[in-house]
């Protein structure tokens, strides 16, 4: 699933993420709540989530959703890498997270690393923590 | 002596609190600036780059139809900055104030505030041709307009705003901005902040004088008077020449 | 009676002399930014609407190599923007310098102006952790931080700038900026404009004090002293939570 509020940047995700032969884009959302609504009826391994979102933040999306499905593997996409986002999003029990401006690629290997359950982070916010 | 004295720490305290509130408006400026750049921009890189990352990893492979997807998708967020970055330029407005660009820079400013304020009628008034205004004296119309109108959005909860520019050919310039809201003028004075104290502030500066009234409409007006320029040389036959004309 | 009404008229010239050159201030950095966001940003989106265009109209019928080009262009460009969008935010840098922001800005500024500054070595020592520091504080540290760096390198003419932060734990914050270039504190106090008054006034506004004087180096030294906020909640280990967060 990809949360992201910029309905441009989700469809540019999907299709980066769609044209991977191992990933499927199953529901997009706008807002935390489309989100935990979509995890209430559907099957989903892995969640990509922006942090800045009209309402509730991403921080308190994530939080939500893994109350509900403790197996949900998060992936935080942001633009934000001070290392306060990071350690909040982390704390609210992201397993990964990296940076609008890492490359696509790094990005796919993201998703696959947090799909099997490795924490990862982005070369970009490595350096800064 | 005491009262001497005392209007002696009045002013400093006046004075003082003028440079605090206008370092207070600068910091809600940049702050604006840096939310706009930031959120605005920020997703529109994202998008841009997720679209062109498609295409180059792709290209050989997709359907000719997602690619043209992917570049209608780059163009649109392209324009939706672009149009962004005009409306920043709008409100930081630097160049070419003295020349022809006043009247230009007046239209623009008065129509971004049309397209975001629905059910506020603004009507600009304004002679064909403007006479020759120095530096300080463009800079503090621009400004006072740019204020004042932010105050009646801000404050005034007004229907109607009237902005007039008069030049009396071989005297002044003179700008009117009245409008229909709450505001009253003894209220606006004994609560100036950066905003007005600035206006004011501008006004001397340019050897030109800010009142603030009644107005016919039943809110406030801010009235700008400003002396021409002697030298006749940046009039509005003259073209600009800031980066921004290019 | 002369002498005091003397220097009320002083005091009057000095804070209005001080106003003035805030707003000089202002106007100049509206008018860098106004540059940037038109020339930088304005060349960058031409670019990139150029080659969306390339791969909307031939996606069906170019080489593949052709759009993986375009692509590459259009990804280069969104990369200089934001680039360009992180240096810009960095000058106007308003958010989370209270918390655990604060050590990542200042780290920030001082690697753009390296990269800026060739041949000229900024050496910076900050302990680990900052004790906390309330907004006026927080603001005060990074805006001297920055008018100070900008001095040295606009009329220093330093080979080298060593810049110390030191944390007294129950006291104060003291920042150093040290040259070796050619100021004189005195100089530099007489012909005072709005950077280093702005500097002093942000100081007295935050309850800290602003001193120039000799550096070990032989060129200029700015020293700020700032007190710790009395209450502990901003402290180092807070999070981000600015505007941005949501
Ligand atoms: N057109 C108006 N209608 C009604 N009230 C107004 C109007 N313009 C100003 N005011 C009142 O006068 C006050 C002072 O205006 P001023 O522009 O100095 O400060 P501000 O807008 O509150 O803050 P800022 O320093 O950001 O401009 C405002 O707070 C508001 O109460
Ligand atoms: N580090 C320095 N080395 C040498 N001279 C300096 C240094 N810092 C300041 N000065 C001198 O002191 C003067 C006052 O500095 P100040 O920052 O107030 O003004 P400014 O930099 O000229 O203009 P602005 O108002 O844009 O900052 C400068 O014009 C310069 O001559
Ligand atoms: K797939
Ligand atoms: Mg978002
Ligand atoms: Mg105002
Ligand atoms: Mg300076």
């Amino acid at each position: 699933m990809l949360l992201d509020d910029h309905a441009v940047v989700r469809t540019g995700y999907r299709r980066l993420i769609d044209a991977e032969d191992d990933f499927r884009v199953v529901a997009e959302a706008a807002t935390a709540d489309e989100a935990y609504a979509r995890l209430q009826v559907m099957d989903i391994d892995v969640a990509v989530v922006d942090l800045s979102l009209r309402g509730a933040s991403g921080i308190e999306a994530i939080r939500r959703m893994l109350a509900r499905d403790p197996r949900l593997k998060v992936l935080v996409l942001s633009m934000h890498d001070s290392p306060g986002f990071v350690t909040q999003a982390m704390r609210a029990g992201a397993l990964g997270y990296i940076t609008k401006s890492s490359e696509p690629a790094e990005m796919l290997d993201a998703i696959r690393a947090v799909a099997s359950g490795r924490r990862v982070l982005s070369s970009d916010i490595a350096q800064t923590l | 002596i005491e009262q001497l004295a005392d209007s002696l720490a009045r002013a400093r305290a006046n004075e003082r609190q003028l440079a605090r509130q206008l370092m207070a408006l600068q910091e809600s400026e940049r702050r604006e600036l840096a939310r706009e750049l930031h959120d605005e921009f920020g997703q529109s890189l994202s998008a841009i780059n997720a679209a062109a990352a498609f295409v180059e990893r792709h290209a050989g492979s997709a359907r000719g139809e997602a690619l043209v997807e992917c570049a209608q998708d780059i163009r649109q967020e392209a324009a939706r900055m672009t149009r962004q970055v005009r409306t920043m330029l709008s409100q930081l407005r630097p160049y070419g104030l003295e020349g022809i660009g006043m009247r230009a820079a007046i239209v623009e400013l008065v129509e971004s505030w049309r397209q975001r304020s629905e059910g506020v009628t603004i009507a600009l008034e304004m002679p064909p041709t403007l006479p020759a205004l120095d530096a300080a004296a463009g800079l503090a119309l621009y400004r006072t307009l740019q204020e004042a109108l932010t105050n009646v959005f801000r404050h005034a909860g007004a229907k109607q705003v009237r902005i007039a520019l008069e030049a009396h050919e071989d005297a002044q310039v003179q700008l009117k901005v009245a409008d229909d809201g709450c505001g009253k003028a003894a209220f606006v004075m004994e609560n100036a902040h950066g905003g007005v104290m600035g206006m004011r502030e501008r006004a001397e500066m340019a050897g030109g004088e800010l009142v603030l009234g009644a107005s016919s409409l039943g809110g406030l007006e801010v009235r700008l008077a400003l002396p021409l320029s002697r030298n006749d040389d940046n009039g509005d036959d003259n073209n600009d020449t800031g980066p921004v004309a290019g």
